[in-house]
């Protein structure tokens, strides 16, 4: 029970270089421990200046995504099990700035969250007495958009954000569409304005590795697509039916 | 609202690659590998002329070709954009290879026109 | 000095690792990705080939048998097979990622995405089979 | 130094703080709001709420038997007209979070579906699958995102309260990033921190939940009430703490012993049926079903597994469709943390702390004895739990009280001048000393996760489900000495940017404060009431303990526990009853 395994973890300090470091850290290899786990006993047992973010530990608050052996995943949810014997590379998510060690700045997401107004859009005023009516089929057809936790794993692994960081980027795209979709939300003439300007839908290339690391299913490269197709057919309609366009 | 042109490539890249999926590889098979091997037989010149001659075919021939140039003029725009981290040279690059597509297809509807005066 | 020079002088200092150029080799999915999207190269080139077809049509019989020479020659027969392979990948990706673009309902029954793209690569399969056959018998 | 003036600042992004922002800024676009949280807002706990939200929506329902479920379940330790106010809100707050877009779960002709919860009497939980909280949290957040008055802070960790002239005026905030220390001044302070499940150490709390707001209004003198009032919810998953929703069990899953019998039967919680029925056997309150656990252990018919006793939560008769369609993260949860499908496996769970029934002493409007200084949520106590929270009905209570409160602390913000200006040397002075005490410090001794482990230690052992004089008299010489040591505290990093170990070391300190409120408050009431179980008292205690205790803290030794009476308007004490 005394077997050990090797976390390298890249550490960056701004006060002391301006350089990445890996440091080594040997924590006991438990079968029932996650990265975090094992982060969690680097700061408490072996090292205190290690900083990463992270508070639900059940895969839900979207705080601990980081690089494990290359690709993005959270912490919370990868057990060490998994990348026995190791060592075991910890980095922080990619295409982002770091601030610190694990730590990336996610406050460009934050920007662009809200630029893609993800609120339900009402023309009239008042709302119902009780609820607005909405079927459980009409429910599933945004129901997987809306389960994104912005983990930020999607950005981490997709190459066009890296390139082009104005790129509005999976999951808020994701969250814009989710509005969209909603039978009770009446915005996405405005939405899709915004979706489909320079830094928009038509950035994303289809690399598609955007779902396939997200934790939750979401499947963004699928609300693209998808708004791009809607896009078009609004497009083309436009042309053919200039009337239409108020 | 600003109207964007991208849906309009998009779409021309989208029925290329459509079309493209679904018709070239039987036809790089059959042209390209298995008639030169002698697995099939060639139907010949004269059968093929009179087939091209037919309107339908010629339409259909001329979707092909030309979507099929939009549809690597689009996608061929962006590998050089992300492959090769050419942004800066955003229009230069789109002018290029929407504009061979273009003169592509202008030559496809030329020769397919005099064709039908043949 | 104000009294808060210690944290103005560390921020922001963001580390940004820079991407590589050749970032699309440094993992197998993007390498893949990237050879999906060269398979456009295949694409033109043969469309440009086919469009050669119709011109040596109409520039005669003799121009057309040139054609057909130039076809068996080795460095014909290798291109065909590259740009074959390429666009039996770009098929098979195309048709696969087809669901991501669109949703099909039958009622209330959403089409599950496997069905999509297996009633896609049953029509490409019929589609081949149908030209193979017309050009057998022609 | 740099300042920040507002109107009204609220700390903590969760459910109540979100719900109470938008609320001011719909009542008064004028207002200037800041939200200042420790993590990004989404982070926050309410993410992990799973299984739902009360208020009665159907026509069957009446707010009278939600009151009375709510009362009851609380041991009528409730204040009734809180709670009748309480009920009587819950519904336009639900409905008001489907007109802002959250994903309700529905029933087939479109309208809300409900489900039925441990200790109440009709089904009247609202729900979004499995993951209602997680929907509330992302819905408020995303909905706040349009009102431009709101002005976040985000990961700013508040380490004090500014009060001048027996008024609370603003927060000092870490702002975590760059390691500021700053002054953000306003006219009235909301505190939405959460709750504390982090001072044990098996819980389904997140790392954030420390009990943060609660130290800093009890350093303040404002006093704690209800603090002995601990929830442990019955199904947690061993190790980790991973919550199992109470949804499961009101879905039809049922709790059985290592001999496969549904051994609730024995404490007086009705008799087995093979279909859920209402305030009976499963679905009784939470209290009652953590409490038969112990003595079901007691009697060795618990099964033993490598991270304590367990008994076996079954679902499996329900079906692949049932928990696919209402229970996916119950299912992606069993997969992911227990490596078992509990499709085909049951679950092993044994009881976790999971709720604080107390916190900051506050009215029905939120407002908290000391003026500007205004409290909602779990870190509140209003108090409409009294000895037991019954599910469902905190996030309904965040969003009813996080708007009260946040209301009522804008119509304060309007009626005060500017800032005094005289407040700066009180900032400078309070700056310095998180300053000095945290960065810089040399040559401490004493770990920080070595305090918190034995911290989180002597409260499981002594606070636990069943608590005694003893067990609760070594708790406080414990806590006491554990203050002691926390003044040797080492802080290994001294970095400016992103220090994580000085938080920790804050929260540290916040949490050795609640849990010296928790452990006098306990030891003072000599009776079992609701969470609240004495061994050596065993029975209600109506004639004495009909009151709320309140904790004060005093400069020197052991906190002042005053006792304040229960406000009964329409049900006067009776036995619980379950299972008939
Ligand atoms: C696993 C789980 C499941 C649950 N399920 C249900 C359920 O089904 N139904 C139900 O009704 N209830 C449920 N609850 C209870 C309910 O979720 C919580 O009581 C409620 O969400 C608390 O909300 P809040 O807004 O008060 O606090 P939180 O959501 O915890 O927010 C606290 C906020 O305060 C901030 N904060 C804290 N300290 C500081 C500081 N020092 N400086 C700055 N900011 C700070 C945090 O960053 C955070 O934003 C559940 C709880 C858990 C743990
Ligand atoms: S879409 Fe998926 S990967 Fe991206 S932020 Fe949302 S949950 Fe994370
Ligand atoms: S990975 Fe990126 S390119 Fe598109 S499909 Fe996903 S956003
Ligand atoms: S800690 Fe919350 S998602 Fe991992």
């Amino acid at each position: 029970m005394n077997e050990q395994i090797t976390l390298e973890v890249l550490r960056y300090r701004p006060e002391e270089s301006s350089k990445q470091i890996y440091q080594s850290y040997d924590v006991p290899f438990k079968k029932e421990w996650v990265i975090l786990d094992a982060l969690n006993y680097i700061k408490d047992e072996l090292d205190g200046t290690l900083s990463y973010r992270w508070s639900c530990r059940m895969g839900v608050c979207g705080s601990c995504g980081m690089m494990v052996n290359g690709e993005p995943v959270l912490s919370c949810a990868s057990f060490l099990e998994t990348f026995h014997p190791g060592p075991i590379r910890i980095e922080p998510l990619e295409n982002f700035p770091v601030v610190r060690d694990l730590v990336s700045e996610m406050s460009d997401f934050m920007e662009k969250l809200e630029r893609v107004q993800p609120w339900l859009i009402r023309k009239d005023e008042d709302p119902p007495e009780g609820e607005y009516l909405q079927t459980p089929s009409q429910l599933m057809d945004y129901k997987n958009y809306s389960m994104c936790i912005n983990c930020m794993l999607c950005y981490s692994a997709c190459p066009v954000y890296g390139l082009e960081p104005s790129f509005l980027g999976p999951a808020a795209i994701a969250l814009g569409q989710r509005y969209n979709l909603d039978s009770r939300d009446q915005g996405e003439k405005i939405r899709n304005a915004v979706l489909s300007e320079d830094d928009g839908i038509w950035q994303c290339t289809l690399v598609g590795e955007c779902s396939a690391v997200c934790p939750k299913d979401v499947d963004p490269a699928a609300a693209i697509q998808r708004l791009k197709v809607s896009t078009t057919v609004d497009f083309f309609k436009s042309f053919l039916m200039p009337w239409q366009n108020r | 609202m600003r109207r964007h042109i991208e849906p309009f490539w998009w779409a021309l890249f989208s029925s290329g690659g459509t079309l493209a999926a679904f018709f070239l590889p039987v036809l790089i098979f059959i042209m390209g590998i298995a008639i030169p091997l002698g697995w099939i037989e060639s139907p010949g010149y004269e059968k093929l002329f009179a087939l091209v001659s037919n309107l339908h075919i010629r339409v259909f021939l001329f979707s092909l070709i030309s979507l099929s140039l939009f549809h690597w003029a689009h996608r061929f725009r962006f590998t050089l954009y992300d492959g090769l981290q050419l942004k800066h040279l955003n229009r230069l690059i789109a002018v290029l290879c929407y504009g061979s597509a273009i003169t592509g297809t202008l030559m496809t509807g030329y020769i397919l026109i005099i064709f039908s005066s043949h | 000095m104000p009294d808060n020079h210690e944290y103005i002088k560390y921020h922001p200092r963001w580390h940004r690792t820079p991407i590589p150029v050749f970032w699309w080799i440094q993992k197998w999915v993007y390498i893949k990705f990237i050879l999906r999207e060269l398979t456009s190269i295949a694409v033109m080139s043969f469309a440009l080939v086919l469009l050669f077809h119709v011109r040596a049509l109409i520039q005669g019989p003799q121009a057309y048998s040139d054609l057909t020479e130039l076809l068996s020659t080795p460095i014909s027969l290798i291109l065909h097979s590259i740009a074959l392979i390429s666009l039996l990948y770009h098929s098979i990706t195309w048709f696969s990622l087809a669901p991501k673009a669109l949703t099909v309902r039958i009622g209330k029954w959403r089409i599950p995405d496997q069905l999509i793209i297996g009633m896609n690569m049953l029509a490409w399969i019929f589609i081949s089979f149908v030209i193979g056959w017309l050009m057998v018998t022609m | 130094m740099d300042k920040f003036f507002h109107d009204v600042l609220i700390v903590g992004g969760g459910g109540a703080g979100l719900r109470g922002a938008i609320a001011i800024a719909e009542e008064d676009p004028n207002l200037s709001i800041a939200v200042v949280s420790k993590v990004i807002p989404m982070r926050s706990h309410t993410v992990a709420a799973e299984g739902g939200a009360a208020a009665v929506i159907k026509d069957d329902d009446s707010l009278d038997l939600h009151a009375y479920d709510t009362i009851s379940g609380g041991d009528w330790l409730c204040d009734q007209d809180a709670v009748e106010v309480f009920v009587g809100e819950a519904v336009e707050e639900l409905l008001q979070l489907e007109h802002w877009g959250c994903p309700w779960s529905r029933i087939e002709d479109g309208s809300i579906a409900v489900r039925s919860f441990g200790g109440m009497k009709l089904e009247r939980t609202w729900f979004a699958a499995d993951k209602t909280g997680f929907h509330i949290l992302h819905t408020l957040f995303q909905t706040s995102l349009k009102y431009k008055p709101i002005q976040r802070y985000d990961e700013w960790f508040v380490t004090d309260l500014l009060v001048e002239d027996g008024r609370c005026q603003g927060v000092i905030a870490l702002e975590i990033a760059t390691g500021r220390v700053k002054a953000l001044f306003a006219k009235s302070v909301v505190i939405c921190t959460g709750g504390c499940g982090k001072l044990f150490s098996f819980t389904t709390n997140a790392n954030i939940k420390n009990g943060d707001g609660m130290a800093l209004a009890y350093r303040a003198g404002v006093p704690l009430k209800d603090m002995e009032f601990i929830q442990y919810h019955p199904t947690g998953l061993p190790f980790t703490g991973i919550l199992i929703t109470e949804a499961t069990r009101s879905e039809g899953g049922v709790l059985v012993n290592k001999d496969g019998y549904r051994y609730l039967q024995d404490y007086d919680l009705g008799t087995p049926q093979p279909k859920p029925v209402l305030r009976s056997m499963e679905l009784g309150p939470r209290d009652r079903l953590s409490q038969a656990f112990v003595k079901e252990q007691e009697k060795g018919r618990t099964i033993k597994g490598p991270y304590g006793d367990v008994v076996h939560l079954d679902i499996r008769h329900l079906g692949k469709d049932t928990i696919n369609n209402k229970l996916p993260f119950v299912r992606e949860l069993c997969l992911k943390y227990e490596n078992l499908d509990p499709i085909e496996e049951m679950i092993p769970v044994r009881p976790v702390v999971h709720y604080m029934m107390g916190g900051i002493h506050t009215d029905i409007n939120g407002a908290t004895p000391l003026e500007g200084l205004y409290a909602a949520g779990e870190v509140a106590c209003v108090s409409i739990n009294g000895a037991n929270r019954l599910g469902s009905n905190s996030l309904t209570e965040i969003l009813v009280f996080g708007k009260r409160a946040c209301i009522a602390a804008a119509r304060f913000a309007l009626e005060q001048k500017e800032t005094d200006p005289s407040l700066e040397l009180l900032v400078k002075d309070k700056v310095s000393q998180v300053r000095e005490r945290y960065f810089n410090t040399n040559g401490g001794t004493e770990s920080i996760a070595g305090l918190r482990g034995e911290m989180q230690k002597v409260m499981e052992e002594s606070v636990g489900i069943y608590r005694n004089e003893d067990s609760l008299k070594g708790a406080i010489s414990t806590i006491f000495e554990l203050k002691e040591r926390f003044q040797n505290i080492r802080v290994t990093d001294q970095s400016y940017t992103f220090n994580t170990e000085i938080t920790s070391a804050m929260e540290l300190s916040y949490m050795l404060d609640v849990a010296e409120a928790i452990v006098h408050s306990a030891i003072a009431r000599t009776e079992s009431r609701g969470s609240h179980q004495r061994t050596d008292y065993p029975d209600r205690d109506d004639e004495r303990f009909l009151a709320h205790s309140l904790a004060y803290k005093e400069d020197k030794g052991a906190p002042r526990i005053e006792q304040l009476p229960v406000v009964i308007t329409r049900w006067p004490p009776a036995e619980r009853v379950y299972g008939k």
